[in-house]
């Protein structure tokens, strides 16, 4: 797989420079200068914001460190979780006297390394609270909710409780309207190509060629089924049947992502957005703020993700409230 | 005789000396069901640790603590971070000393199990680098003699690695392939053993069965 | 090649449905609604801007209807021109009584529709000019500057056309900032790996594993040279040097667009960047609000293309200028 | 005996027909350095001018107007805009006219060179389907008799493809590959000459040599 970039050993760095240098509001902290935070000071009494994951999904995860989005952001080299030095650093940047919010996806690593940086903050009198996206509904049963990773949905989190935040809610109140956006969005997404990590030897799993896989998760990790591919229109209702069997009895607006992994272009997202509007019309939902394009992905991977928020009026609210970061501007 | 800074800076030596080897060894084994990292990823903490001036720390205690705060700043993986926490648990334990007997290693493994076990969510039997911890806690509890201990500390990764290669994994990575990782080593504990097997190469130790 | 798609023959219509649906600020329009334009009615008195082309390359083209931008835009399937019928369509939706220009790459297809368009429009007193985007510097010599293809240069020229068109400009004024944009802005393009027309039985072209062709169009037109990869440093400086070659004696300013097009992740674009802000900046350029990411892509075509806009304070106030479609906000 | 819309009608139908096994010829053609879609494309196109009700046209001006309409709506490509060009210019020529003399048909198709020429700013020579409308206005100049206009078409078009193969392309896509057109057919003149062919088939005439 070929890749425009220099030696394998400096893409984060040089990706982060280059980010930064586009966009002025950004800017690297901490002692290796993993960690990304806004340019401007952070507001005294105002609840942070702060994500972290590995690299390799731009926008996800630092691209939405913006206003009324996230304060600060922990990165690690492709794949892999941010350090807990990392870690704390993200924490230490969004740190406004009022503690601070870790919205993170569900992986192990990452899990680990903000537990220990949150001792590390209560060290120094930050409060912490942790709240962790869990919304690929291919990665555990509903029984089992707790243990699915994040993936795609966790964005509509980072924009609620960023938007509250902002609005100068409480730590307590910012992570639990985090936690009631993660236990209300669900992602299901279809693989159809891999993608290489910088420097390795080959891609990171492979797929035949008139094969897709279903559930198959941001890194790679397997999914429900592999099976042949299937008309557009097949897969989405597929996706959406899925979705909507977890759909909250109180559900009846609903914000949508259709995310492309990577190399699936604007087109096939339209055709697919074009059934999903289909579907969820057809349930009797309303679809609120619809995005689409590539907001969550895995450098060249193809295929694309479907993102349910059940919306409620506060989340909705949330959702609206004017944001400003280079990947996602409302208002 | 007891454990103190150029012990632990001589083990950190020959562990990061064995990396040269290893690194592939390990990829390999956590590329079969996992992301093959496990060994660049322990080179690159343990290339970490080499590079700490364990030897002048004042006291043993915050060697290891000098351990933790390298690691915590080279890696983001699972494994990484449980190493951390070791590092930690045993820094607290020994905070302030200049050394420790080798009688309580035991117990000192033990904790970092117990810590590891609380940081990673993980049960015993799961069939991860603790299950190796647990077989190491137990094979050198009660001894003294570092001889003796590396005797049984070889034996113990052995048995241990021999026992759970035949069940499932129900940790990490590999978890998602439970009935294909049967067969296989888990990726976390074949590091430990290795990495034991080379800090006491020079006791010439040889396994008892 | 895989694709996330229906009946191949259904594409462009299920695409262009899809991306009214997800923004309702576009309608089809027209017999064969293969023209968008914008769901508020034409201002009276205010110069239409329209453009087209084939499909395949969004934001490009009919994601660039929005206000400040383009009024309406005829689209044809893919990779072919719009048909001339769409080009009449989009002429007619633009239509305010204060002429219409017709901004559209470089394309012998598309000329051609766009020139029997205009003398229909012309016909029902509708005043036409054309303005062709030739940024693409791979494509001809400087003296022969006017055979040069048209590619993501031509987004520049959209965006200040438009302002100018929104704040009054007359149809004499706007044709001559698009023509001075066009004149004023330059592009280089590598391409990795190839797209493919949905139904088609193989890919549009062929590249081997390890090689790169310089200099190739969106649509797989010759380049350059091909010959291998080579590290995204030395490519970036044999881009800008071959753009800044061209560069206008009074230039000092420049936008920058580094594109993807398509399966070219976010991150090797920040690489990118990060080299070009460097070199421009060595030159003695000031970099004026940077574009990075897939702006015009030739769906899953694996490359990345730089565009270099030399500024003059019209242009500058005019790329400034407020502006909104579903992939291009400003202010 | 003169051209009217059934001849019009006639002549559309056999082309039409004839795409069936010409598509594919076409698109191979063009796939050699261009996008390989001249045999798609023409189908579609003449696919659209056989579902216009030529034979009720008011006259033959209208006729061709009609088909000049159905063809804006369904062509992008080059060639497409020039076949609609063609039917404009004749449309213009027989406007309002019910028939056409035989003798009038090479300056008709003259005039759909200089039109084509002027909207595909094509000159002659280039290696286009404007050599082949040259050739054919050429080769049916004077001629009133349908049998011998179809036995001078067909041997003008055997001759321009085969005097412009070893041409190189000036014009359209295969013009990047200039060198590498020397010793094609070019797509575009390819399509006219079959399309004649299979127009005048049922004339029964065979080349002259
Ligand atoms: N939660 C956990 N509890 C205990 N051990 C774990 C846990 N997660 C991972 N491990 C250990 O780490 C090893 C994998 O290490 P590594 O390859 O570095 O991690 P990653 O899966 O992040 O790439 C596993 O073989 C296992 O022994
Ligand atoms: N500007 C032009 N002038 C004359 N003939 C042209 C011109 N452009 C294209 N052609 C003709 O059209 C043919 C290609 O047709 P087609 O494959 O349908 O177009 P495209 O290149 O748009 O795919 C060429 O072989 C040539 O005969
Ligand atoms: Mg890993
Ligand atoms: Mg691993
Ligand atoms: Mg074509
Ligand atoms: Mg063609």
């Amino acid at each position: 797989m070929k890749k425009l970039i220099n030696d394998p050993a400096n893409y984060v760095d040089e990706m982060l420079d280059g980010l930064c240098l586009a966009h002025p509001g950004l800017k690297r902290v901490g002692d290796d200068r993993r960690a990304i935070a806004r340019d401007v000071p952070m507001r005294q009494g105002k609840v942070g914001v702060v994500s972290g994951g590995g690299s390799g999904h731009l926008p996800l995860f630092t691209g939405y460190v913006g206003q009324g989005l996230l304060d600060a952001c922990a990165i690690g080299n492709v794949f892999e979780g941010p350090t807990i030095n990392s870690c704390q650093d993200a924490i230490a940047a969004a740190n406004g006297g009022a503690g601070v919010l870790c919205l993170f996806g569900n992986y192990g690593g990452d899990k680990m390394n903000f537990e220990m940086a949150s001792e590390f903050a209560a060290m120094e009198n930050i409060e912490t609270r942790s709240v962790l996206g869990t919304d690929d509904i291919a990665s555990a049963s509903p029984e089992e909710a707790h243990k699915r990773r994040g993936v795609a949905g966790l964005i509509f989190a980072y924009k609620a409780a960023g938007a509250l935040a902002e609005a100068g809610g409480n730590l307590d109140a910012v992570a639990s309207v985090a936690q009631k956006v993660v236990d209300r969005t669900r992602t299901i997404g279809v693989a159809l190509s891999s993608c290489q990590i910088p420097g390795a030897a080959g891609p990171n799993f492979t797929i035949a060629d008139d094969e897709i896989e279903f559930g198959m998760g941001i890194h790679g990790e397997p999914g429900i089924w592999r099976h042949k591919i299937r008309p557009a229109d097949a897969l989405v209702d597929e996706m959406i049947s899925m979705l909507l069997a977890e759909r909250p009895a109180d559900a009846s607006r609903v914000a949508v992502l259709v995310n492309s992994l990577g190399s699936t272009p604007f087109e096939e997202l339209f055709i697919l957005y074009r059934r999903v509007a289909q579907q969820l019309d057809a349930a009797g939902l309303t679809i609120v703020r619809p995005l689409i394009g590539p907001y969550v992905t895995s450098m060249e991977m193809g295929g694309a993700s479907i993102s349910l928020c059940f919306l409620d009026d506060e989340i909705e609210g949330l959702l609206a409230a004017a944001a400003d970061c280079p990947f996602w501007k409302v208002g | 005789m007891a454990i103190d800074v150029n012990t632990l800076a001589d083990a950190i030596a020959r562990a990061n000396q064995s990396m040269t080897s290893l690194t592939d060894v390990l990829n390999a084994a956590d590329a079969k069901l996992g992301d093959g990292d496990t060994g660049t990823m322990l080179a690159r903490l343990i290339g970490a640790f080499a590079s700490v001036d364990v030897r002048n720390a004042p006291d043993l205690g915050a060697g290891f603590m000098a351990l933790a705060k390298a690691g915590a700043a080279s890696t983001g993986s699972s494994l990484g971070t449980l190493i951390i926490t070791a590092m930690m648990t045993a820094g607290k334990l020994t905070a302030g000393q200049k050394d420790m007997d080798w009688s309580r290693l035991g117990d000192t493994i033990a904790a970092i199990r117990d810590a590891a076990m609380a940081r990673g969510k993980a049960e015993l039997g799961a069939k991860t680098i603790i299950d190796g911890l647990d077989a190491l806690a137990r094979a050198v509890d009660g001894k003294d003699d570092p001889t003796a201990i590396a005797v049984a500390a070889r034996n113990a990764m052995d048995q241990v690695l021999a026992e759970f290669r035949q069940r499932p994994s129900a940790m990490g990575r590999a978890r998602m392939f439970a009935e294909k990782s049967v067969g296989l080593d888990d990726p976390g504990m074949l590091g430990l053993a290795e990495i034991i097997r080379a800090v006491i190469a020079d006791h010439g130790a040889t396994p008892l069965a």
